[in-house]
């Protein structure tokens, strides 16, 4: 019986990790349906984004280390710190610029190669980051708060005790995040479906040609879709920055996504949000149940065997589309 | 080394000579041919095999004595030793133009009455059995490339290599009969019949004896120092005496190898892989590779460009006296050396003329500057005068008594006169023995002391006692003023500019000369290119007056530089006209050797000397061509007609002052 | 390499294809023998999903002729050709070769039991060297051990070179010696289409697949493509099954032509016989309209 | 410039075939190697050996194995690092099982059973292709170099969790373990990324290559004309995987002398040795050579500049090295995706052709 419990405890709180997966994953999936790049480099936007952030509240000096290096200064921060709201919204602008640039520097000289060339160039684009970061705001792990509830949530706990016998432990800000993903989901489902650069986005995703022809600009909705996935990173910066702290592991949680896209195939955002919820909870489960017998920590690799599992029997993914091949 | 000693008893035919070097130089390669992408290669000793074997499968075949053997193809070895094996059987091989067409085919298969016919591969053998038509002289047909054969009624044509098989197997029957018809082989015995693309009338059969070829051989290799190590090309057309001498009489006097192209469209990426030793070529290859090489580097970037024409300038100023050996100062010397690993190495190298140690170019009259430029870079190129009669060598240039103008001195064994009208008589071991079926002209061209009119008119020059063509004897006229009229003289000077192709001079026993001039569609292609002016067709670029105004530019300097030779600067050009299609042998305008024929161009083009004589600007004409296809078509055209300036020769100014 | 050694004629030819008893063969206007039934394919209907592609079509090969199939686009020509080079498998029906019926097997066994071809958008390896992608053709000949190779032992550098000589024939006999280093991907489509039929002939093929051979060709390209299937044919004594779009071409080449419309069979015979088809006839005028 | 072809011709195909088709590459090559075997073992420091050398020949033998992978069989694998755990661990377990049995041999061992252990997480490329396959190579990587985190036996239930390699001797030296000598380790490494890279060209020369290539090219066209995928990608998953083991043993065993999983052989080595491929040249084995020095000597530079020199904080400089390092490889890969192969190729062709421009 209890038994039962803490698995469905656990189940929900897979639940959440879940979201946050998916929260990730969706960056990925916008971007490679728009532009068939498939944008390793998504968790590290996500560090970035959560790095600025920080810096931006805080009032940091961005490069105070560079400049204090070269000219042996001790500069560190303008001493002022920046309503969260605000930085959020500067945060924003710095990745649509951060978008701008990405477009104009590396996919414009990229269009027309081989997927696995854009992609491999997307790793390099991480790595690029992930030392510009620490170089703008430095290595050192963050705390990050704007503001979102945290801590056990009481009404949760007591509200399932009087249902069940036993209260379960969620977090707040895994209930915000959910809460906050679920919007923005829904957000991005209205913007593509209701909006005209979302029709466009959609119709490049399904035939650059044709999309061309008839007059949508590839560089617009590249710029936009990458500042669309910035936007979605920065909030997964934020829920994965307040839970765990800005700090480099935040840009493993990509790695985590590509399970999540494999299960839910790249190019479906309802594919991303399932193939999240299956892994988080299947890990969470699975550490839950086999973990202990085999000496825990399985949740670093047990996403990406299921994935791959999963594949050899479906290759297309759970939502991808089926490919026909032809000679 | 055995291979230069006089001839003894032994060595008195190209069979004997390969047999000594199977002996002696069993194990060094004999033949090369790029086929299947690398270099098949025999040695002296498995040449010999191949040789004798289908020497056998001939006497299967039921070859005679004295019968001729026609050869039509490329240069390749099968060919090559089916020379040799004819003559094994006491046969006389006949190599003939592998571009001929059916009816010159005829005349000579005809001529010769060829029973036997070594074909290159089915195109041949088609023209083949067009030429004999109904007549059959030809009784066994024996191709090379079995490529599309198969279809074909073999009651009499064989597989070259099946031939071979069958002397193998029947080596038993065989081999006696062979040796001793090799045995009878002597030095009066022919050797080879070759057809010369005569520039009037028919080809005549010229027969050369063993003697003629081996003593030339040994003569010419003595003179140059060849060596078993020698490494030549043979490209250039069998039935052509020099490739006989230089690919079977030298080759088999020296011992040295012979290299055969895969085809025409890779010969200069095999002249690049092979790096001959020895290389002859006519002055037009050279003229056709410098005009190559102007052309791409063009192309080039600015400090490649800088280089080669900085360095080039150099080899202008030292590197013939490098060449020559003569003495050039430490400096210069220095910087030459240099310039060859900059450029001159390089450029060698992607010509395929690194290893050169004797080259030679002869059949035309070469440009000063072509010349030079060769010799600048440290390829010893050399001229030489010769004709089939002669078995090429009548006249060569040792080494360091190289230039442009002359023809050196006479080679080793020859002796030359002058008559009193400037026709060039010689006489030598080399000197043919008659010309097939045909005592008269035999007689008319040699006279009982041996002497043989080379048809050609010169002059020793005073000191360097080097011979001087100045052109065809009975081309030599007078103009109308009694002047002496030499046109192959200005021709050459006009065809050393890379934008003329062609010339043709005119004005024997007229008062003034004229000029047909057919442009080189590369080099003036490539202008029009770069001066981004379009044409449609070589007859449109020939009409487009900048072409017109940098021929005359051309014309021009020529006359001024004829004027300087008071003795023929009645040879100037007044107007000229460039032609609306290029000359060509197929429509029987040139030889296969690409010399004018001067008789058909004047009926042919009679309209259009006409007007270059009445004094009209423009002329229109209609003239047959003959496309590669063999059909024939119309080609009309209004041709400009453009007055020149000529210079007043030494003599006239000074009476004007 | 002996200069005697017999050219690829001898070698890759099989035995001249006399009827076979029991069969009947027939002799083409042009005097070659034709033999008995090579592949003969039996009822085969193929459908993606819903739609079908293939209804229900029956013919044979015979050994040592040029067998056509023509019809216009959309007809099911490729996919024809992709049933009988075991990419697709058919839903009905039976594939026959050398009087053995298929079993259910992989296109790379297909092609080991002795069937090659040329795809309609040329399907060569562009990274390759025209002479490395003919080699691919003989690989299904490699014996040599992954070990072997990896010393480069024993077998592999002979069998290396054995089969060089034979490509280097085949290089030979469709005249692209010039560019036999050249990576394919700079080549023009028609030496493209060459160096295709090249790599289908190093497989010393029993029954060679030529999709579309002359597809977005100029015309002497196309006569140089006809040229040397005829050849091909001529000195290999190859059968040779090919699909063409333009009826023209396959009239001159064939000694028996398959016509489809809309994946059905709607004529059978001698390029006479097919031209003088009402059905035939009123196919193509149709697709004149559409 | 520097070529001199002419009369440089080849009369049989072997000759026509070999590796340095040109006299003068012949040579380079030949000089190449009697420097490294006859000069560099002397003249060699440990500071040399540690910072350059032997990091590089053993980074230059794991991009030849991903190369067969990705730039000749055109799987891609981000699993390198676990592979080489394999190689690593797999020598451990053996050398310190087997202590008579020398050490080299352990090494080849090691290469045969991370081999194996590839083609096991090489069967979904049957199935799944691109970078589909690239992210389950991750599978391979972190599920390995867990179970060697988790599971004692893999490292002797030591209690740091750590292997360190016991000292082995060849021939009376010391090759493995603290006391080894700068030249020992370098001629050890030297040999094997030799050999290797000799093996590789033989395959890539041969049918292996040639079936690889297909595939890499167009899998389906080259099932169609009788290459069979499963061996194909297999053979090239297992030979890939051999090359790579052998790295890893060296790097632990010759190199560091100790390693942690996750520590030495993260997912961080996969993208290295990956950039080391692309940077180098996909299909190249000169440019796995290249790629590897290219990334090994350009941290060690830019250490000396900006820390050295400068005397910035060393994280700052690792920072910027992370930016350079990740800028060049997008550079790379919009100029020359086939990295210096290629420039090193088109520069070879502008010499043969000097003073020609094309």
């Amino acid at each position: 019986m209890d038994q039962l419990l803490y698995a469905s405890e656990v189940l929900v709180n897979g639940l959440m990790t879940g979201v946050m997966y998916s929260l990730v994953a969706l960056g990925f999936v916008l971007i490679f349906k728009a532009s068939g790049v498939f944008n390793y480099a998504q968790g590290v936007l996500a560090l970035f984004a959560a790095l600025t952030l920080v810096g931006i509240q805080q009032g940091q000096v961005p490069f105070a280390h560079l400049i204090n290096a070269i000219t042996g200064s001790h500069i560190s921060s303008f001493g002022w710190t920046v309503p969260s709201l605000l930085a959020i919204l500067l945060t924003a602008l710095v990745m649509v610029g951060l978008a701008i640039l990405i477009e104009t520097l590396v996919l414009k000289h990229l269009v027309g190669q081989e997927p696995i060339i854009m992609f491999m160039a997307t790793i390099g684009l991480a790595y690029f980051l992930e030392g510009l970061g620490d170089i703008m705001w430095g290595a050192d792990v963050k705390t990050l708060d704007v503001g979102l509830p945290q801590g056990i949530s009481e009404t949760a706990e007591a509200w399932t005790a009087a249902l069940t016998g036993y209260g379960f432990f969620i977090d707040r800000l895994d209930i915000w995040a959910t809460v906050i993903a679920a919007l923005l989901v829904a957000a991005l489902v209205a913007f593509s479906q209701y909006t005209k650069q979302g029709r466009a986005m959609r119709a490049v995703a399904d035939d650059h040609q044709a999309a061309l022809s008839v007059g949508i600009s590839l560089r617009f909705i590249w710029v936009m879709v990458w500042s669309i996935a910035g936007f979605v990173a920065l909030v997964a910066g934020i829920m994965w920055g307040t839970k765990s702290g800005v700090q480099f592991s935040l840009s493993l949680i990509a790695l985590k996504a590509l399970p999540v896209l494999m299960l839910g195939g790249f190019t479906s955002i309802p594919g991303a949000i399932v193939g999240g919820l299956i892994i988080g909870v299947g890990e969470k489960l699975f550490e839950f149940y086999v973990g202990p017998l085999v000496g825990g920590a399985t949740e670093a690799w047990f996403a990406y065997v299921l994935a791959l599992i999963f594949l050899v029997f479906r290759p297309q993914g759970l939502f991808g589309e089926r490919i026909i091949e032809r000679v | 080394m055995k291979a230069v000693a006089a001839p003894d008893a032994g060595l008195r035919s190209i069979p004997a000579l390969l047999a000594r070097n199977a002996a002696t130089l069993g194990n060094r390669p004999a033949y090369r041919e790029k086929e299947f992408g690398i270099w098949q290669c025999w040695t002296w000793s498995q040449a010999q095999e191949e040789i004798r074997a289908l020497a056998m499968g001939f006497l299967a075949l039921g070859l005679n004595r004295g019968d001729h053997v026609a050869i039509i193809g490329r240069n390749r070895p099968a060919h090559y030793w089916s020379m040799v094996a004819a003559q094994m059987c006491g046969a006389v091989p006949v190599p003939l133009y592998q571009d001929a067409v059916a009816s010159e085919m005829a005349y000579v298969l005809g001529h010769s009455g060829a029973r036997f016919v070594v074909c290159g591969d089915q195109e041949q053998v088609d023209k083949v059995i067009e030429a004999e038509g109904e007549a059959h002289t030809v009784e066994q047909i024996i191709y090379t490339d079995k490529r599309g054969m198969r279809k074909y009624d073999h009651s009499r044509m064989n597989w070259l290599r099946d031939v071979q098989a069958e002397g193998r197997v029947a080596h038993q029957r065989f081999e006696a009969e062979l040796d001793a018809r090799i045995a009878e082989l002597d030095y009066d015995s022919t050797c080879v019949m070759l057809y010369t693309s005569g520039t009037t009338g028919k080809p005549k059969g010229v027969v050369l004896s063993s003697r003629n070829v081996i003593e030339t051989a040994r003569n010419s290799s003595e003179f140059d120092k060849l060596k078993p190590t020698e490494e030549v090309l043979a490209y250039l057309p069998m039935a052509w005496v020099g490739d006989f001498i230089f690919s079977v009489g030298q080759a088999y006097w020296t011992g040295f190898c012979v290299n055969c192209p895969e085809g025409a469209h890779t010969m200069m990426t095999d002249l690049r892989e092979i790096g001959p030793t020895y290389f002859f070529a006519p002055p037009r290859v050279f003229e056709g590779q410098l005009t190559n090489v102007m052309i791409r580097m063009e192309d080039a970037g600015r400090v490649k460009k800088w280089l080669f024409d900085h360095y080039m300038r150099l080899a202008r100023r030292v590197g013939t006296a490098l060449t020559d050996g003569r003495p050039v100062g430490a400096v210069d010397r220095l910087r030459y050396g240099l310039g060859n690993l900059l450029v001159f190495g390089p450029l060698k190298n992607t010509l395929g003329y690194s290893r050169i140690r004797v080259g030679y170019t002869a059949g035309e009259a070469i440009g000063p500057e072509i010349f030079d430029f060769y010799r600048s870079l440290g390829i010893n190129l050399k001229q030489l005068y010769g004709q089939t009669e002669a078995t090429v060598f009548i006249t060569q240039q040792p080494d360091g008594q190289v230039r442009a103008d002359t023809v050196g001195v006479a080679s080793p064994g020859v002796e030359l006169k002058i008559a009193e009208n400037g026709e060039v008589f010689y006489r030598s071991p080399g000197t043919f023995v008659e010309y097939y079926k045909n005592p008269e002209s035999t007689a008319s061209t040699k006279d009982r002391e041996g002497w043989v009119a080379t048809g050609d008119a010169g002059f020793f020059e005073p000191g360097s006692g080097h011979l001087r063509i100045i052109d065809r004897a009975k081309d030599v006229g007078r103009m109308a003023d009694g002047s002496l009229f030499a046109p192959k003289y200005v021709e050459n000077k006009l065809k050393f500019y890379p934008n003329i192709l062609e010339a043709v001079v005119l004005g024997n026993g007229r008062d003034y000369c004229t000029a047909f001039i057919n442009i080189d569609l590369t080099a003036v292609g490539n202008w029009a290119e770069r001066n981004n002016i379009a044409y449609a067709s070589y007859q449109e670029l020939a009409g487009h007056p900048q072409v017109y105004e940098t021929i005359r530019r051309h014309v021009e300097e020529v006359n001024a530089s004829v004027a300087q030779d008071p003795m023929l600067s009645g040879c100037q050009i007044h107007r000229f006209l460039i032609l609306h299609k290029e000359l060509d042998a197929d429509d029987g305008e040139m030889t296969r050797t690409r010399k004018v024929k001067r008789g058909v161009i004047a009926e042919k083009y009679a309209d259009l000397i006409a007007a270059l004589y009445d004094g009209r600007t423009s002329v229109y004409t209609e003239t047959e061509v003959t496309y590669e296809d063999g059909r024939k078509g119309r080609l009309k055209a209004t041709l400009r007609i453009e007055d020149v300036r000529t210079t007043p020769t030494s003599a006239q100014r000074m009476a004007a002052e | 390499m002996s200069p005697t050694s017999p050219t690829i004629l001898s070698e890759l030819a099989p035995p001249p294809a006399a009827p076979a008893p029991g069969t009947d063969g027939y002799i083409t206007a042009d005097g070659r023998k034709i033999g008995g039934v090579l592949m003969d394919l039996r009822h085969i209907t193929l459908r993606f999903g819903g739609v079908t592609a293939i209804k229900d079509i029956s013919f044979d090969i015979r050994e040592g002729e040029i067998r056509a199939i023509i019809g216009p686009n959309g007809a099911g020509k490729s996919s024809m050709m992709n049933v009988m080079s075991g990419f697709y498998v058919p839903q009905e029906g039976e594939v026959w070769f050398r009087g053995a019926k298929r079993p259910p097997m992989r296109p790379y066994q297909v092609a080991r039991q002795g069937l090659a071809r040329t795809f309609q958008n040329i399907a060569l390896f562009d990274g390759m060297s025209v002479l490395d992608n003919i080699m691919t053709g003989r690989l299904t000949m490699m014996k040599s051990s992954l070990l072997e190779q990896a010393l480069w032992w024993g077998r592999a550098e002979a069998e290396e070179t054995r089969h060089r000589e034979q490509v280097e024939k085949i290089i030979d006999f469709l005249e692209i010696q010039n560019i036999r280093k050249t990576p394919v991907g700079r080549l023009p489509y028609g030496l493209k289409k060459r160096v295709e039929l090249a790599r289908a002939l190093a497989a010393e093929p029993k029954l060679l697949m030529l999709d579309e051979p002359m597809a977005g060709m100029n015309v002497e390209e196309k006569e140089d493509m006809s040229r040397f299937i005829l050849d091909v044919n001529d000195e290999f004594g190859t059968t040779i099954a090919l699909i063409e779009h333009d009826m023209g071409v396959v009239m001159d080449l064939s000694d028996r032509v398959v016509v489809m419309d809309y994946g059905r069979k709607i004529g059978d015979g001698t390029p006479d016989e097919v031209r003088n088809n009402q059905e035939v006839i009123d196919a193509y005028l149709g697709v004149a309209h559409d | 410039m520097l070529y001199r072809e002419a009369g440089d011709f080849k009369t049989s195909y072997r000759d026509d075939s070999q590796t340095f088709p040109l006299k003068l590459d012949r040579m380079g090559y030949w000089v190449t190697l009697a420097v490294a075997f006859g000069v560099i073992p002397f003249v060699i420091t440990d500071y040399w050996a540690n910072a350059v050398l032997v990091p590089f020949l053993i980074y230059a033998i794991a991009a030849l194995g991903l190369n067969i992978l990705v730039g000749y069989g055109g799987q891609v694998s981000l699993g390198t690092g676990g592979f080489m755990a394999v190689g690593a661990y797999a020598t451990y377990k053996l050398s310190t099982a087997f202590p008579e049995i020398s050490l080299l041999i352990h090494i080849l061992l090691a290469g045969g059973i991370t081999a194996a252990v590839g083609v096991f997480f090489g069967l979904p490329s049957l199935r799944i292709k691109g970078f589909y396959l690239a992210v389950a190579t991750l599978a391979a990587q972190f599920f390995l170099v867990w179970l060697f985190n988790k599971v004692p036996w893999f490292y002797n239930y030591s209690a740091s969790g750590q292997i360190t390699a016991p000292e082995r001797t060849f021939m009376g030296y010391v090759i493995s373990g603290p006391a080894t000598s700068a030249s020992a380790k370098y001629l050890v490494c030297l040999v094997f990324a030799v050999g290797l890279a000799w093996v590789a060209r033989n395959l890539t020369r041969g049918t292996a290559g040639r079936k690889w290539m297909a595939i890499r090219d167009m899998d389906i066209a080259a099932e169609i004309i009788g290459v069979n995928p499963l061996t194909a990608k297999m053979s090239a998953f297992a030979v890939s995987s051999f090359f790579i083991g052998v790295a890893g043993a060296l790097l632990f065993s010759i190199y560091l002398g100790a390693a942690e999983a996750s520590e030495t052989f993260g997912i961080n080595k996969s993208f290295l040795v990956l950039f080391m491929v692309i940077i180098g040249g996909l299909g190249s084995i000169f440019g796995s050579f290249a790629g590897a020095a290219f990334l090994v000597v350009l941290p060690v530079f830019l250490k000396n500049v900006l820390v050295g020199a400068l005397g910035w904080p060393t994280d700052l400089a690792a920072h910027l090295e992370l930016m350079i390092v990740g800028a060049l490889i997008v550079f790379f890969l919009i100029v020359e995706p086939h990295g210096l192969a290629q420039l090193w190729r088109l520069t070879k062709e502008k010499l043969r052709l000097w003073p020609f421009p094309h």
